[in-house]
């Protein structure tokens, strides 16, 4: 600990690797923030920069500490891709590069990661010598939506670097109007929640999707997240059209012994404060002093597991339940995916393979139905989740709502 | 491998295999995990059915990584973690052993390096941000650099376990919020219509493009010196800044207009209450690098206020729903303004509509 | 009084004054009331803080009433109430007494005259109705028919006090819904656009106003032979009348085609839940007269449920959110259908955005 | 009890003071309702109509029964009315006169009753009286809006009937595009409740009212309903575009004997079931095995006062809150009243005309600014509660919305 604490303070050295300190211009706004204990991007820049000395590193050191004293950003798009694909680079051209022509050129490669965002050492190492072969040498662990980014390329290295990785096994990601890059959570590589593979899922999923993947020309984006459970890791539901969410379907598992024990330890006020009080539909009741789940009642919110992990486990009939159309603030204001496959087994490659179906189907309609530059979640919003339904040929089913609707504003079939 | 002057034919392979990047202790026990404890801020004990038990332990990264940050990462993982490591969605990096005895080497390395240990269980976890005038094109400020400032005055909090709850945190360098709901969110607000460059319009724009983008058709096609142009109706417009993706020429951003605002009550997890949005609660705060100290000091504020009164397992969004948004305002300082009252397509559902009163 | 004759000056009164029509025992403790009681079905005791107490008999009517019956009603209040009554706002009578000896009596008196004493408590009241065929120039069917059906059926549930709490019912005989939200109503829902009387139309329509009374600009102006008229896009139309109310050629009333729909969980009041709006559980039920049995039987079906499984103080719609909405189909034998999934304006705020599910 | 039960089979006689049964044509439909025990209008009117031998009568039970037949309505609106007023009369012309000449006209006039729904047997024997005189002998006790209407009457009888009436102390009610009759709950009156008067409110508004009730002119109609608390016995929020609802500031008054009483009769588990569990924000708790309420956290909801209404009543700083926009479901969908304003003293006569004063502001706003056949409600849909606590002068507060907006879509004042 004595360590640890010493290196929370002020003090700490990065880039002890670095260069002599005189290749860099002045950047006197920026290195205010090598101050402070979190560990300090600029720091690894300069590190990096001082050592490797590469021009398109002081070029975007200057061109950002410029941003940050006219509090402007100075970067324009473009179209940059690799041999048969239509997307994966994220193109960046200075608007000042007059002022810095060394920040010129700076694009982003996008690259799938395994599923997990796990690696082995070789792997990375790999990926960094790459890298700085071809490139700036930053990359970021990860992109929101799951790429390892690769930032700083110009465009004349972009295919040589791309065919480098892709023999070690990288692939880029998405871009534009087509599927996106993923993300699973942990899952069955580590985590007691996990009701599914969503790493395998994930790969088998992204591996069908590379077409589009490459070569967008849907509406607009699709992104897909994997979850284990309800707990919901990978903020699938927020954050991606298509959200595949663990759960099951049976009873809670309870090791009874083990509740006994959570009892012993923590208290019988703890049970009902922290367990039987924040069950969202009173599911759990104390009776005759033990705790007790109507399991017609749950959920599967996942808390009462949360808290009693070693007691409390998700049920023996595992699959998944699928939302859709999730996205973020732009035009319509956050949209949350909505519950459209209440459950479905994700266990044998048939089990995959019917889902890989229903999502071509979902996808179909949207292709069909939609418009430039609507998210799926628009789209149904727009011509409502009853035609969507119909469309792909789902059952409805009461969990897709909170409530029946309270306007009688609709054209009955009959 | 190939040499580089042979022609490789790319392999559209997709995401990378990852079986390989598992710790044998993982293959061995896939999906057969029992149950996982927390022995001290930033490890995990996993323990599997087997009777296996792996440890995690977890650190902060700048995520703005660098080849050499990364080398040191995969020698740690080397020395500790038989060659293994992955990173959390939070650009938290973990390594995997199933040997004990190497947590606490590896936590004083780890931090000796500057690394902090942390992030797991009921503390502030690392930020989810987004790329700023570092990368973006349409940004109106940095990503990573109002991260570090946050992320200094909220060290301890990653490094302990003394919430109520997890708190997930993000910022976002436009209105898109490419950084998503959280519990609190620092977001680029938009405070002006774009005032559009005619001249660079008449170049770039794929002006029907730019029309439909309009969420509130507040775009519409004019003539400007002769020359095909856009005019912006600002009594409709809402600032959202759609247009500006659409459109360079359409420009939100500005040196002094754009400012942040700070939202609060985000949830992404199903656990207990549904995942929920969240709610605007400060803006017009400057956007003031290298250190943005407005923006850090509200934070503060809100995260000591729910770190006093939120009751075990509540979110900050749950804690507030509990002592009501009234409460909310108080104990932070900050104020409600008319500005925070919905104005957009459901703002209705968003009324009280009750007489349920808090004085 | 002035002889008919005579022109009289209006006096623009506004409601009638109320004192004179207070009890003598009611003026005396007016606003100093302590608390009340039940005794028993169909009575309130009422104490004031000088210890006086006032007892109040309420008993059911048609509301549909007649100078006849209002005078039988006249006589019981002369013989047990000093001469004061009072219509509840559920068309209830109530007869205030400060003499508890008459309170039995009267109810006699009053049952044998055909008037049900209850209403009170956790019992089914009255039902909140409307005009229909009787006297409406809009309506689909009859409104006291159907509530003379429905009460027919509830006439126990009317003088008891055995639901877990009150229960409120309205009928409409048209989608406007006069009849207000309530825990169970029963809404006359219109199923197909409106046909067009086109000569009609030509006679007595102001053309803007029934285009400017569509809430989907469904309606768009037209010629028919030679003459301006109006259509409606069948794709856009939600069958919703509105147009009807300002033009009665656009016939939205159908014989066959007009139905009826049920729905629960309305709830005014403020107690506990915030007041919420009512959800259809039941559509496509003939319009059936005289006496609906189809409206009747659903209507019981859902009050057998509530009665088994509501908690006390739970009203309908408390019930169902605490059970859930597919325990409620379940238990009512009722079918959920994607009719009943929300399509209009705020639609996307009744998703399920989680990834809570019942099974 | 012998004789309730009595009433209660399928024998019930009424309409024993009625004529010798040979006036009215056959209406084998409607006889269908005089069956069962509930009070049948049908039997009420044959009764009437048997004695008055009024050709009204049996006109309009002719075309009911047609309407029983053939399953559509027959009335059309026109336009009658009394010298000087612009509404109050709802004009009904039978839309089948050839068919049947004796239900050619077929007028309701809608008549203010006093406050509370009083009556003492003078009043309610004289109107009966003129009533009778003049019109068929149908009187509905009350419409939805709170009338008295008086239904059935032709159009060269109104003016002396509504002559008559106004001796009397009557006086129209409202209809079309301007105030409405208001309701209010029997209050003081009778209910200890009540967080202030709110027949004397009631009065008060609707005479001030007067002018635009009698002679509309506004966009659209505007209801006002005053119910002396939150248990909203009058449907306010729901139903009116005014809810003047009583409630009050401080803490609940509590009588610690009755409510030691209460647990005695009704044991410890109801206390927690019935009363702690329920309260919508947890505000109280058992400590010590004591009930304890947290007025911070106390949102006037009603509900542990309506369980115990013996130990528990409303606090002393009473008043009234206001919310807006109540309507059903025409065109937008229902509408519920939204909180406007928080609190207001309502005791004194300025408090009272101060009131007065906001609600014309509110409807002066709404006239300048709202659109035809828009309730305010829908108006401020439109334009957004901003525009219209600005419009109107209103402070904003935070009691006025369930939360902040989530979406960042305004354009900001700085
Ligand atoms: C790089 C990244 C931020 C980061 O630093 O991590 C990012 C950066 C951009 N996003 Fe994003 N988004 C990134 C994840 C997200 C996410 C989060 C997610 O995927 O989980 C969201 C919210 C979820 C969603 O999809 O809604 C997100 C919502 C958007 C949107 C709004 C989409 C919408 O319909 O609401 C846009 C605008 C657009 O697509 O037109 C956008 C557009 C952009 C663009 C392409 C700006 C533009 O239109 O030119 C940014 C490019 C920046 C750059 O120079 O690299 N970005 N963007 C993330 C992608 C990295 C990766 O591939 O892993
Ligand atoms: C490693 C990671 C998944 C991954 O594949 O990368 C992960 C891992 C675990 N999560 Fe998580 N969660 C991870 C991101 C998330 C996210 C997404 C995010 O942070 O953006 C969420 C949703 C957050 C939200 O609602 O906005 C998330 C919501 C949860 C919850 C629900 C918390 C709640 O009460 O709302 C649990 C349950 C718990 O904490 O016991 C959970 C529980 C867990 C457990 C205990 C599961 C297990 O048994 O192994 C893991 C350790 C948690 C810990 O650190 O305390 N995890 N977890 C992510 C670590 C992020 C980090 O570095 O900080
Ligand atoms: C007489 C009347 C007011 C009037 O001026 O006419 C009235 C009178 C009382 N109401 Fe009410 N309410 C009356 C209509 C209403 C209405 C409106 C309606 O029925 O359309 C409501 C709102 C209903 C809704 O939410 O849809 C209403 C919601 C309540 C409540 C809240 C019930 C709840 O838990 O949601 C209470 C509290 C209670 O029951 O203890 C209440 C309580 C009471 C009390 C106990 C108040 C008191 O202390 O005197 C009165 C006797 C109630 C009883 O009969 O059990 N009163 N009450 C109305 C009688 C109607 C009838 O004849 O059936
Ligand atoms: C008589 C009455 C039903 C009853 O039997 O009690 C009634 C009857 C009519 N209502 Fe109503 N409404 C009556 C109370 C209501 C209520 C309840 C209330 O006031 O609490 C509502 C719901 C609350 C509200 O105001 O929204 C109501 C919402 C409507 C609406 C829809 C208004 C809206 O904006 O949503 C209309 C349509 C319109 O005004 O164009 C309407 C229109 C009508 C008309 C005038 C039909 C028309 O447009 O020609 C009906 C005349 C029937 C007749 O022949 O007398 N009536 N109407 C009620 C008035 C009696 C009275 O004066 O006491
Ligand atoms: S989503 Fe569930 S399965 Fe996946 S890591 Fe989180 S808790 Fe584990
Ligand atoms: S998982 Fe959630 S809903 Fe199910 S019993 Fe546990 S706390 Fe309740
Ligand atoms: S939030 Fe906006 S500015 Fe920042 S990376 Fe995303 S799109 Fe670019
Ligand atoms: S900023 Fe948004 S609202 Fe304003 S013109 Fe651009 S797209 Fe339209
Ligand atoms: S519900 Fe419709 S038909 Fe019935 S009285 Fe009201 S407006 Fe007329
Ligand atoms: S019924 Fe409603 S939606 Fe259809 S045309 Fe008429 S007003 Fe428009
Ligand atoms: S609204 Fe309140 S004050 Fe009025 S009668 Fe009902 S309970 Fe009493
Ligand atoms: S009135 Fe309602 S909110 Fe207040 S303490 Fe009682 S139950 Fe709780």
């Amino acid at each position: 600990m004595e360590g640890a604490q010493k290196a929370a303070s002020d003090e700490v050295i990065q880039g002890k690797d670095g260069g002599n300190g005189k290749f860099l211009n002045p950047t006197p706004m920026l290195d205010e923030l090598e101050k402070g204990p979190w560990p300090s991007f600029i720091s690894g820049f300069k590190e990096l920069a001082e050592r490797t000395e590469k021009p398109m590193l002081r070029g975007v050191m200057d061109q950002l500490e410029y941003s940050y004293n006219t509090k402007m950003g100075y970067w324009k798009g473009g179209l940059v891709t690799v041999d048969g694909y239509g997307a994966g680079v994220i193109t960046r051209y200075s608007m000042i590069k007059d002022k810095f022509p060394e920040a010129t050129e700076f694009h982003t490669m996008r690259i799938q990661p395994a599923p997990g965002l796990h690696y082995n050492t070789e792997m990375l190492r790999g990926l960094c010598d790459t890298w700085e072969k071809y490139g700036s040498g930053i990359i970021t662990l990860h992109g929101q939506t799951g790429d390892i980014m690769l930032q700083g390329i110009e465009q004349d290295k972009v295919q040589e670097c791309f065919d480098e990785l892709n023999q070690a096994g990288w692939d880029l990601g998405g871009a534009g109007a087509g599927m996106r890059t993923a993300v699973s959570c942990i899952g069955p590589g580590r985590c007691e929640n996990a009701c599914y593979d969503d790493l395998k899922a994930h790969l088998k999923l992204l591996k069908h999707f590379v077409g589009p993947l490459h070569r967008p020309e849907w509406n607009y984006k699709i992104k897909l997240k994997f979850s284990g459970c309800p707990n919901d890791c990978t903020n699938a539901i927020m954050r991606s059209d298509l959200a595949v969410i663990g759960t099951w379907k049976d009873a809670i598992q309870i090791e009874p012994e083990e509740v006994t024990a959570w009892v012993e330890k923590n208290g019988i006020d703890a049970v009902v404060n922290q367990v039987i009080n924040l069950c969202p539909t009173k599911a759990i009741s104390l009776k005759d002093g033990e705790m007790v789940i109507d399991s017609r009642d749950c959920v599967r919110c996942m808390h009462c597991l949360n808290v009693m992990p070693k007691a409390l486990s998700p049920g023996n009939e595992r699959g998944i339940s699928l939302l859709m159309g999730g996205k973020n603030t732009l035009k319509v204001g956050v949209n949350m995916g909505s519950l459209i496959v209440p459950f479905m087994k994700m266990e044998s490659d048939e089990d995959m393979d019917e889902f890989i179906e229903l999502v071509e189907g979902i996808i179909d309609w949207w292709d069909d139905n939609g418009l430039d530059h609507e998210r799926i979640g628009e789209t149904i919003e727009r011509v409502g989740l009853k035609l969507f339904l119909e469309g792909v040929g789902l059952e409805v089913n009461i969990n897709m709502v909170t409530r029946p609707r309270d306007n009688p504003y609709f054209k009955a079939k009959y | 491998m190939s040499s580089p002057e042979k022609k490789w034919k790319t392999v559209e392979s997709g995401p990378h295999s990852y079986e390989e990047a598992l710790h044998p202790v993982v293959r061995k026990n896939y999906g057969k995990w029992k149950y996982h404890e927390i022995p001290k801020p930033g490890v995990l004990k996993h323990v599997a059915h087997s009777g296996d038990a792996i440890y995690t332990v977890r650190a902060g990264t700048p995520r703005q990584d660098t080849v050499d940050m990364l080398r040191r990462l995969c020698d740690v993982a080397d020395k500790y973690s038989d060659g293994y490591l992955r990173f959390t969605v939070r650009n938290n990096v973990e390594f995997l052993t199933p040997n004990e005895a190497n947590v606490e080497p590896m936590i004083l390395e780890l931090e000796a390096m500057g690394f902090p240990v942390g992030g797991t269980g009921m503390c502030v976890s690392s930020v989810s941000h987004t790329q700023g005038w570092l990368h973006c094109d349409i940004p109106a400020t940095d990503a990573s650099g109002v991260v570090k400032s946050m992320m200094d005055t909220l060290y301890h909090e990653f490094r302990g376990m003394e919430m109520p709850n997890k708190v997930r945190l993000s910022t976002s360098c436009c209105a898109i919020n490419c950084g998503g709901q959280a519990d609190i969110a620092v977001v680029v607000k938009h405070t002006r219509p774009p005032r559009i460059n005619h001249d660079h319009l008449a170049t770039i724009c794929e002006l029907p493009k730019a029309v439909a983008r309009c969420p509130v058709a507040a775009i519409r096609p004019t003539v400007i010196n002769g020359k095909k142009s856009l005019m912006v109706d600002e009594e409709k417009c809402i600032c959202c800044g759609a247009c500006f993706g659409a459109c360079p020429a359409m420009e939100i951003n500005h040196p002094e207009h754009s400012k942040f605002a700070i939202w609060v009550g985000g949830k992404n997890s199903n656990a207990r209450s549904k995942p929920s949005t969240m709610s605007i609660v400060a803006h017009n705060l400057p956007n003031n690098p290298p250190r943005w100290p407005e923006v850090t000091d509200v934070i503060g504020k809100i995260l000591t206020a729910y770190k006093e009164g939120g009751r075990p397992w509540e979110r900050v969004g749950e804690w507030i729903n509990r002592i009501g948004w009234k409460r909310f305002f108080e104990e932070t300082g900050l104020t409600f303004d008319d500005d925070m009252i919905d104005s957009y397509r459901h703002a209705r559902t968003t009324f009280n509509q009750s007489a349920h009163v808090r004085f």
